[in-house]
């Protein structure tokens, strides 16, 4: 790999988007803003796509604090997240120009848009921990300002605000993870790391407890349970914002931040214990909010974070290069879904909730095709991508147990049912709204058009082994994960799997196809009402957290004024004795008389007897 | 050495009435017999020691004493004009 | 000597005179004599008149305490009334005591001078003939009148135990203590130390304010003056901790009495009670001669201008509530108080910080430093009623009193006079009263002039200390340097070499230093106060060594306890420094202890341990480095430096045809090593893969390809602990024997 | 050049009080060149020890010199100071007085950092606080009084043990003179070092600020000029952390190391507290205050850790938080000209009407919560690895405060700039401001991305500590 001072300008170029445009941006004026913007992605892009070509780069400013160098490294693994990002946001950013068409913070949107792309490369490209962390930050930051971009309503405000608090909590994880490995190596640099912990010499637990603090971290950012509350309420957010943060790339930040660790999380049976619970939880329960939900990118939203869990279960199987896999695929066909949502919006003018739609097949026929895929992708339908980044993690799954990947199959079972439940919520039935739907332009068509040509092929490059013995993207990830063997499971094993999860998603697709076009049954009824809240997540976390702490800050608030008194009390003490003292100047000259031989006898007396 | 002894004790008894007197003139002649016991102390030091130093001292505080009887009584009498009477215990505005 | 004269003098005659001559004249023949005296202080600064057989000693400390206590008199003089002329002569019957005061060592002349200036004082005070004034004269004059007969009866002990009048005399017995402590309790009491303060906060407040002036600046002055000379730091064994109960008393009730007063006089006599206290610390050090006089400067010309501006203000009582808004009403007024306030709050940068500084320091120099905590906890405590005043004076002033001002003005327009600004006319005193306080020139030109003289000085010795500090040490006999050994330490442990004994001394003096109690030699004291010996070898031969001191003829002096190491160092043989080397590996050797154990660096890195043979010699393998030029290091085990060499090592050439069989360098035999190390050796095989194991878990693999030089070497910076490394050829399975084995244990 | 740097304010003050026709043009003239000195005398810096040492004596009878000169750390807080003084008088919205008491406090704090005469450094120390005063007196708000009280109170009363402690260092530790290399070079022992350290300890705490001698600070701010000037000099005039490390640490190692436990748990619960105080804070300057003690808190555990990151890291956020603590409250004047009130609890809405003012609002709030990439963070990053060698609960416990930070700052900028907008238009930046919001973003941006500029010289100064305390511990 060279040292190749080519690979800042990734970064730079949206960045100085962001300068630009912040500056400028009211001048440049409407369309040229965000083509601008789009094409410094681009540009980022195809630069990124020929470095990885020549077989990487690395970038290094010796010095920036003592110690700690700033250091960017483009290896395969950061080379492929280059690609997601660059890529699926070039598409987005297109997507954009037509959505927020008319917006008075039109250039400001594509500003903090570009800040975002610019973050998140710093923070995949970073070798170094608290380069990595510039960007881990910066994009929450990016994620705050996009969150609360129409930041005149309160609660969108409310929202970005819990957004970067949540999110702060994983912070202070991937704070104390810096501190832990810095007083452990005396490093941060992750290549010097990677040596170090090879080499050894340490206490087995103290490296476990570094993985739990990064992996605080990526809880934080990826919006696992029990740090999952910020995501929903994110969706407060323009949709471009939901489709390009929410789901493609930050929130998979957390992700690609455990495999970037692998070589300190691999082989430690708690950390996995841990994250495949982890990844459980949250693929459940988002799944079965998202099951909940009439707002329609709330429905979306939860099925991210249901995605998301997945991606931590195959992190805490040790499939460090199929959660990445499933990070390339869920970037294509999760974006596609919310920029199908998003058009939906856009045609009927704003409305978000699916009971207010139905029936857009006819009204939209092109977006009901993104829909679709993106539907089939998501549920695991073979042979779309979804399926076979699915698919490898439920085969890992099963190495790791196999009542694991029952389990995980149940999950994908949800999966299919929420995909099929929004798909026929927003275009089977009778239009149920009053607005008059129109198809969107061209320049939002075309990059959902490509989107969903990634929905459809991407998963080619990682077919299972028993299809394709040498698939492209394993070798590749690995390269730069580390290699970590495990035994492969028999072929029979695998093809029986394999046709098992794709007859189940087909079943579910069908069956849930018929079943969210009835009329609900009680039971389900009372599941929704609950579900729609989140399961009480955000109440419980009002009364046993936020609240308390508010009280406790008003306490203290008290109590340090009290302290004031506290020395002031003090000081009247002191006035006080002063005034007793001065009490003994009575003024009679009798008393001056006595106390004057008494104190001379005292003197004399000490003086001499002493 | 006995000389010693009784200007002790006369130093005693100035003090003891210059403590129990009202009147500013009792109060102050206990004072000068104070004064007066430290002259005798002295001049008994003088025939311990042999020096005659000691011995002419006592005349500078005769005379010094004089001085001080001067102001003092000129201080009381303006005091007695004006207030018609110098007990000590009523000169009492000052304090605190 | 013309100082006493012109005073004395200039007393007499117009003692005679002025029931000749106006009252405006007397007035200014006073002032011209307390100038005249001033100057004749000033001429021959420095140098010591002695006269009347050692009687009068008029030195620096007289003089400068004489200066101090002229400017009280001018001050008082010019802001003062001028209706009658006594008031000029008994302010210079007063000074002329108070510089009789400061100019004798001898205690009777110090008696007769504490009644010339008392006596003037205890008829000043009732200068208002009111009911406070005649109950403030009295009060000072009856116990005034004690503190003099315990004077004497001090005197006469003193006398009966020393058989000299003279101040500073050396004496013991209880006889002795007890008239020093007598002597002290009457000075205790007229600097209003406690516990014989009683008089001074009712005197304060019931005098005029010029009076008061007078008594804050000048009375302290002369009196502290002879303590300086009775209580002196020889002595310090007899009456130190009296002194410092008094001190500790003195700062704790003044600054405690003074926070709750409402009256700015009283509360002014508080804080002198505490200054007394401050003063009294002076006393302690060895240098007190001079930084007590200055301390007394910085607080006289702080404290006079306080009470002059009280006295221009009003001369009866002054309520603290009258001083809010003076700044505001009286800007030049307000200023000089509150500069004044600063001052004596000790606020860097104003003087009075520096004169704190110097006299606490002046106490932690003599080991009292309970009592140097005690003091800054007062002035803490003291802070709060300064600023409360100072704060006052900067407030914005009431309504109420700017009628009041708008009024006094109406009355001066309509009646040619007025009391001081805010007090309404008809409130001012009226009748006799008046008439013998009417102002002399309490706003004109020359009490204006003084004031800003003041404060320009105050500002000068704020800026520059070091000039009136200076000036009070000219001519003092330089402080007795203690006889000490600075270096090296007591209890240090040091390597033979180049070593010396270092100390301080008397200028000039010789001193024996002995080894262990045998003479090494003598040395004598350089000018500077300082001496030096070279240590001669014997003197530096292994073991413990108490060295000492001496002054001629003593038989104890000054120790100090070392251990001198044994000169241990490994070090190299053979190898030149700046050698060059095989880049194919060569062997270090040195010589060191029989038996020790030895740790060999590279540029920091441990290529392991050896053991000194019994010759004490050491080898080690060192396994092919790279190119370029390597320090070498050899260290006892655990030391942190040891001896150098640095060598060159030649860059190979590539293309050579490697043929040696596998061969370890170092590190063969395991053991223990610090980290980061480096171990290697030849071979052929174009590379080497070494595994790295801790315990049964393998941890990481190493790739390691055949150098140019055909050699191989793995560095490592694991953790502590037991690491295995196994070394195969790259491409064998990890089931075969490796090569070699090492197991280490990190440090 | 480093006497005419120290005087020219205190001049420059001077003058401008006598002659107050001068105006602001001459103060921020003044600034400009002290500022121009500062940066020269930074170029020219060797990286090593002290540079521009002079040394006169002042009091020799008592071992005062008046010595000056600037170690790295030395040069590095009076760049900072002197740009956060330009940056003051060039915005506030004062008197013309007002900006000569800001330049004589000036001069003060330049001679806290250049004083290497401990006598000196304890004048310069307490001189500083005269300025501070007479703003606080004739600018404050109406209940001033009373914090005056307790601002001098604290000050004085805090450091008069510290001069206590100062005497036994010299004389105890048997040094002769009070110079810096004297006293360095015999530093104290055992029992005494303990109780002297305790000396500095208060007086330095009162400064810092360190639970629970914080007490002065809210007080302070909420009654000073709410143009932010001089609560901007308060700012710089925090001290305690430079005072720490350049003289309390190096004259008593030992002491220090008796107290460490102490100094850890107070600079670690200081921090999560003072960041939980500021949530309930009802105004803005409450809120800077205790966001600055909590800043402080985080600091000072980095330099307690006696590490090379630790106490680089305390140095770099001190040197830091002046800059971007006395933006955000000269930013906080901006808004009070605006709006007339510092409260937080009415929703304002400011940012439909002054988009300018908020991005510099935005900068400063994220450099504050040390978002990396600005100026807080370098600082907090090298502490927090300094401390965690140390002691990792604590450091747990302290860098809770980064989400408290979170909290309080975004909840009270959502309500002064989101939300409803208020009817009332108010005016966006003006040129003047322009300048002023440019330069602190320029600064917050150059100290966050390239924080070798000053670590460089920081390095070494960490270096000397840790070696002196015995590495790691």
């Amino acid at each position: 790999m060279l040292e190749n001072l080519l690979l800042p300008l990734v970064i730079g170029l949206p960045l100085l988007g962001f300068a630009v445009l912040g500056l400028f941006g009211r001048r440049i004026g409407e369309p040229a803003a965000g083509w601008l913007a789009s094409l410094l992605v681009l540009g980022s892009f195809c630069l990124g796509l020929v470095l990885l070509l020549q077989g990487g780069a690395r970038w290094t400013l010796a010095e920036w604090l003592p110690g700690i160098p700033f250091s960017l490294n483009l290896d395969n693994l950061s080379g492929v997240m280059l690609m997601v990002v660059t890529g699926v946001g070039f598409l987005i950013h297109v997507w954009a120009i037509g959505y927020m068409h008319g917006d008075p913070g039109y250039s400001r949107f594509f500003s903090y848009f570009n800040l975002f792309i610019a973050a998140m490369l710093v923070l995949i490209l970073g070798d170094s921990l608290p380069v990595v962390f510039i960007g881990w930050e910066g994009v929450g930051l990016a994620s705050y300002l996009l969150i609360g971009f129409w930041y005149h309503e309160r609660v969108n405000a409310d929202s970005a605000r819990k957004a970067f608090i949540v999110n702060r909590i994983g912070d202070l994880g991937f704070l104390l993870a810096m501190g832990l490995l810095w007083s452990m190596f005396g490093t941060l640099s992750i290549s010097e790391l990677v040596d170090k912990v090879e080499a050894g010499g340490y206490s087995f637990t103290t490296l476990t407890l570094a993985g739990f603090f990064l992996l605080i971290g990526a809880i934080g950012k990826s919006a696992q349970v029990p740090l999952m509350v910020w995501l929903p309420d994110a969706m407060a957010g323009p949709t471009p914002v939901s489709a390009l943060i929410h789901a493609a790339t930050m929130v998979t930040a957390g992700v690609y931040l455990l495999v970037r660790h692998a070589f300190i999380l691999h082989g430690d049976g708690f950390l996995a214990g841990l994250i495949v619970a982890i990844g459980l939880l949250t693929a459940y329960y988002g799944a079965l909010c998202s099951l909940g939900q009439w707002d329609i990118k709330r429905i979306v939203a939860y099925t991210t974070l249901s995605q998301l869990g997945f991606m931590f279960v195959a992190v805490g199987v040790g499939a460090y290069w199929v959660a990445i896999f499933h990070i390339v695929t869920h970037a294509f066909f999760k974006a596609l879904m919310f920029m199908t949502s998003g058009s939906v919006i856009h045609a009927l003018g704003g409305e978000q909730d699916v009971r207010q739609m139905g029936g857009m097949r006819k009204y939209l026929p092109a977006t009901h095709l993104h829909g679709l895929v993106a539907t089939f992708a998501s549920g695991g339908l073979v042979p779309l991508a979804g399926f076979w980044s699915k698919d490898a993690i439920l085969a890992y799954a099963f190495e790791f147990g196999p009542w694991l990947w029952v389990l995980m199959l149940g999950a994908s079972v949800l999966a299919a049912l929420y995909s099929i439940r929004w798909y026929v919520l927003v275009f089977w039935g009778e239009y149920r709204g009053k607005a008059h739907p129109h198809e969107s332009p061209a320049v939002m068509l075309w990059p959902n058009h490509i989107l969903m040509g990634g929905a459809l092929g991407v998963g080619f490059i990682g077919l299972p082994y028993v299809i394709d013995y040498k698939n492209f993207i394993e070798p590749y990830l690995t390269k730069a994960i580390g290699d970590f063997p495990h035994e492969k499971l028999p072929v029979l094993t695998e093809w029986v799997l394999i046709a098992i999860s794709a007859v189940v998603a087909v079943a579910a697709l069908w069956w849930g196809f018929r079943f969210f076009q009835q009329k609900m049954p009680a039971w389900y009824e009372r599941f929704q009402a609950a579900a729609l809240q989140g399961f009480y997540a955000d109440a419980l976390y009002n009364t046993l957290l936020v609240n308390p702490a508010k009280g406790l800050a008003e306490l203290l608030f008290g109590g340090d004024k009290g302290l004031l008194s506290g020395f002031a009390g003090l000081g009247s003490l002191m006035g006080g004795l002063g005034s007793l003292l001065a009490r003994l100047e009575t003024g009679a000259l009798r008393f001056y008389l006595a106390g004057l031989l008494l104190a001379l006898v005292l003197l004399l007396g000490w003086g001499v007897l002493r | 050495m006995i000389w010693l002894v009784a200007s002790a004790l006369l130093f005693s008894i100035g003090a003891y009435g210059a403590l129990t007197r009202r009147t500013a003139i009792l109060v102050f002649l206990s004072i000068e017999l104070m004064l007066n016991a430290a002259a005798l102390s002295l001049i008994s030091f003088s025939k311990l020691s042999g020096s005659l130093d000691a011995q002419v001292v006592v005349l500078f505080i005769i005379a010094i004493a004089a001085a001080e009887v001067a102001v003092g009584l000129g201080l009381i009498v303006a005091i007695f004009r004006r207030r018609e009477t110098t007990s000590v215990d009523e000169l009492r505005q000052l304090r605190g | 000597m013309l100082t006493l004269y012109v005073l004395a003098g200039f007393a007499t005659v117009l003692s005679l005179l002025a029931f000749v001559i106006s009252r405006e004249a007397t007035r200014i023949v006073t002032v011209a004599g307390l100038v005249l005296a001033g100057l004749f202080c000033v001429v021959g600064w420095g140098q010591t008149v002695e006269a009347f057989g050692g009687l009068y000693r008029f030195d620096t400390l007289a003089r400068g305490l004489t200066l101090v206590a002229i400017l009280g008199g001018l001050w008082a003089l010019l802001l003062g009334p001028a209706k009658k002329f006594e008031y000029p002569l008994l302010l210079l019957f007063a000074v002329t005591g108070m510089h009789i005061m400061a100019s004798s060592p001898n205690l009777v002349v110090l008696l007769i001078a504490l009644e010339v200036f008392s006596l003037p004082l205890y008829v000043l005070a009732t200068w208002q003939r009111d009911e406070k004034g005649f109950e403030a004269g009295l009060k000072y004059f009856l116990l005034g009148a004690l503190g003099a007969a315990i004077f004497l009866y001090g005197i006469a002990l003193y006398f009966g135990a020393t058989g000299s009048f003279t101040a500073g005399s050396s004496g013991s017995g209880p006889l002795y203590i007890a008239g020093l402590f007598l002597i002290m309790a009457a000075f205790a009491f007229k600097t209003a130390m406690v516990p014989f303060q009683w008089w001074s906060p009712d005197v304060y407040q019931g005098s005029p304010t010029v009076v008061t002036l007078f008594m804050a600046t000048a009375v302290k002055a002369a009196a502290f003056a002879a303590m300086l000379r009775i209580f002196t730091p020889e002595g310090l064994e007899a009456w130190g901790v009296g002194m410092a109960v008094l001190i500790a008393l003195s700062t704790l009730f003044g600054n405690l009495g003074a926070l709750n007063q409402t009256e700015a006089k009283r509360l002014f006599a508080y804080s002198s009670i505490a200054n007394a206290g401050y003063l009294g610390l002076g006393l302690l050090g060895p240098t007190g001669q001079a930084t007590v006089p200055f301390y007394l400067l910085t607080y006289g010309l702080a404290t006079g201008l306080i009470f002059a501006v009280l006295s221009m203000l009003s001369n009866q009582d002054v309520p603290l509530e009258r001083l809010r808004g003076l700044w505001y009403r009286k800007p030049l007024l307000g200023g000089a108080m509150g500069l004044g306030i600063l001052s004596v709050l000790g606020l860097p940068p104003l003087a009075g910080f520096w004169a704190k500084y110097l006299v606490f320091q002046e106490a932690a120099r003599a080991g009292f430093y309970g009592l140097v905590v005690l003091a800054l906890v007062t002035s803490a405590i003291g802070a709060y009623y300064y600023l409360k005043t100072f704060f006052l004076i900067f407030s914005k002033p009431t309504p109420v009193q700017e009628a009041e001002d708008r009024e006094a003005e109406a009355a001066l327009a309509q009646f040619g006079s007025s009391e001081a600004p805010g007090i309404p006319v008809a409130a001012a005193p009226m009748g006799l009263t008046q008439g013998l306080m009417a102002p002399a020139a309490r706003m004109g030109a020359p009490a204006l002039g003084l004031l800003l003289a003041a404060m320009g000085l105050l500002g000068l010795l704020s800026v520059l200390p070091g000039l009136g500090l200076r000036a009070f040490s000219a001519g003092l006999t330089p402080a007795v340097a203690a006889l000490s050994i600075t270096a090296p330490k007591s209890g240090s442990t040091l390597t033979a070499g180049s070593q010396a004994l270092q100390g301080t001394g008397r200028p000039g003096e010789s001193l024996e230093l002995f080894d262990n109690g045998n003479l090494l030699g003598t040395v004598t004291v350089g000018p500077d106060g300082k001496w030096s010996f070279p240590l001669p070898a014997s003197a530096q031969a292994p073991g413990a060594h108490t060295f000492e001191a001496r002054q001629p003829g003593q038989t104890r002096g000054e120790r100090v306890e070392v251990e001198f190491l044994r000169p241990s160092g490994p070090s190299f043989t053979g190898l030149q420094d700046g050698a060059t080397v095989a880049a194919t590996g060569f062997t270090l050797q040195g010589t060191a202890q029989p038996g020790q154990v030895l740790e060999v660096f590279e540029d920091g890195a441990s290529l392991g341990r050896v053991t000194a043979d019994a010759n004490g010699q050491w080898s080690l393998n060192v396994p092919p480095p790279s190119g370029g030029t390597r320090v070498y290091e050899v260290r006892p085990e655990g030391a942190a430096s040891g001896a150098r060499i640095s060598l060159v090592v030649p860059e190979a050439q590539a293309g050579a045809i490697c043929s040696q069989s596998f061969a370890l360098s170092n590190l063969q035999a395991g053991g223990t090593v610090s980290r980061p190390f480096r171990f290697g050796g030849v071979g052929s095989a174009s590379s080497y893969t070494v595994l790295v194991r801790r315990g049964d878990r393998i941890i990481g693999r190493k790739e390691i390809p055949l150098s140019a030089a055909c050699g191989w070497s793995y560095f490592s910076d694991p953790g502590p602990g037991e690491v295995t490394y196994e070394v195969r050829e790259t491409g064998k399975l990890e089931t075969e024997p490796p090569l070699a084995t090492i197991t280490l244990k990190v440090q | 050049m480093i006497h005419l740097g120290l005087w020219l304010p205190l001049l420059a003050g001077l003058l401008l009080l006598i002659l107050p026709g001068l105006g602001r043009t001459f103060a921020v003239a003044s600034a400009v060149v002290s500022l121009v000195i500062s940066c020269v005398l930074f170029a020219g810096y060797g990286g090593q020890g002290v540079a521009y040492a002079s040394q006169i004596p002042f009091l020799p009878e008592a071992g005062v010199y008046y010595a000056l000169g600037l170690d790295g750390a030395g040069l590095f807080l009076w760049v900072a100071v002197n740009l956060v003084v330009l940056l003051g008088v060039w915005i506030a919205d004062v008197p013309v007085r007002f900006l000569a008491y800001a330049l004589m406090m000036q001069t003060g704090l330049l001679g806290i950092f250049a004083a290497q005469d401990l006598i000196f450094f304890y004048f310069f120390f307490e001189a500083t606080l005269i300025p501070a005063l007479l703003m606080l007196w004739f600018y404050g708000g109406p209940e001033r009084l009373r914090a005056i009280y307790i601002f001098a109170l604290f000050t004085l009363v805090g450091s008069l043990p510290m001069l206590a402690a100062i005497f036994a260092v010299r004389f105890l530790g048997g040094a002769d003179s009070f110079l810096y290399t004297d006293l360095a070079a015999n530093p104290l022992t055992g029992q005494t070092a303990a109780l002297a350290f305790l000396g500095f300890l208060v007086a330095l705490a009162v400064k810092t600020p360190l639970f629970p001698l914080h007490a002065w600070l809210p007080s302070f701010h909420q009654q000073n000029h709410p143009s932010g000037l001089a609560d901007a000099m308060g700012t710089l005039y925090k001290v305690g952390i430079f005072a720490f490390f350049k003289w309390a640490i190096p004259l008593m190692p030992e002491g220090f190391r008796e107290w460490q436990g102490l100094l850890l748990f107070l600079a670690a619960f200081g921090a999560i507290y003072a960041a939980w105080v500021a949530f309930s804070a009802p105004d803005w300057k409450t809120l800077l205050a205790y966001a600055g003690v909590s800043h402080m808190g985080i600091g000072a555990l980095g330099l307690f850790s006696g590490n090379t990151e630790g106490t680089v890291g305390a140095l770099y956020l001190l040197g830091a938080s002046m800059i971007y603590g006395s933006a955000m409250f000269l930013f906080v004047g901006l808004v009070y000209g605006r709006t007339g009130s510092l409260e937080i609890n009415p929703v304002r809405g400011l940012a439909k009407h002054t988009p300018a003012l908020y991005v510099l609002g935005m900068f400063l709030l994220m450099a504050m919560i040390g978002l990396p990439g600005l100026s807080g963070f370098p600082g907090e990053l090298m502490a927090l690895l300094g401390a965690y060698k140390v002691s990792p609960w604590l450091t747990f416990v302290a860098f809770l405060a980064v989400i408290a930070a979170a909290a309080y700052a975004l909840t009270a900028f959502q309500k002064l700039f989101q939300e409803s907008a208020q009817a009332q238009a108010v005016p966006d930046l003006n040129a003047r401001e322009w300048g002023f919001a440019a330069v602190t973003v320029a600064v917050l941006l150059l100290m966050g991305l390239y924080p070798k500029l000053f670590t460089v010289y920081l390095e070494p100064l960490g270096k000397a500590i840790a070696a002196l305390l015995g590495g790691a511990s």
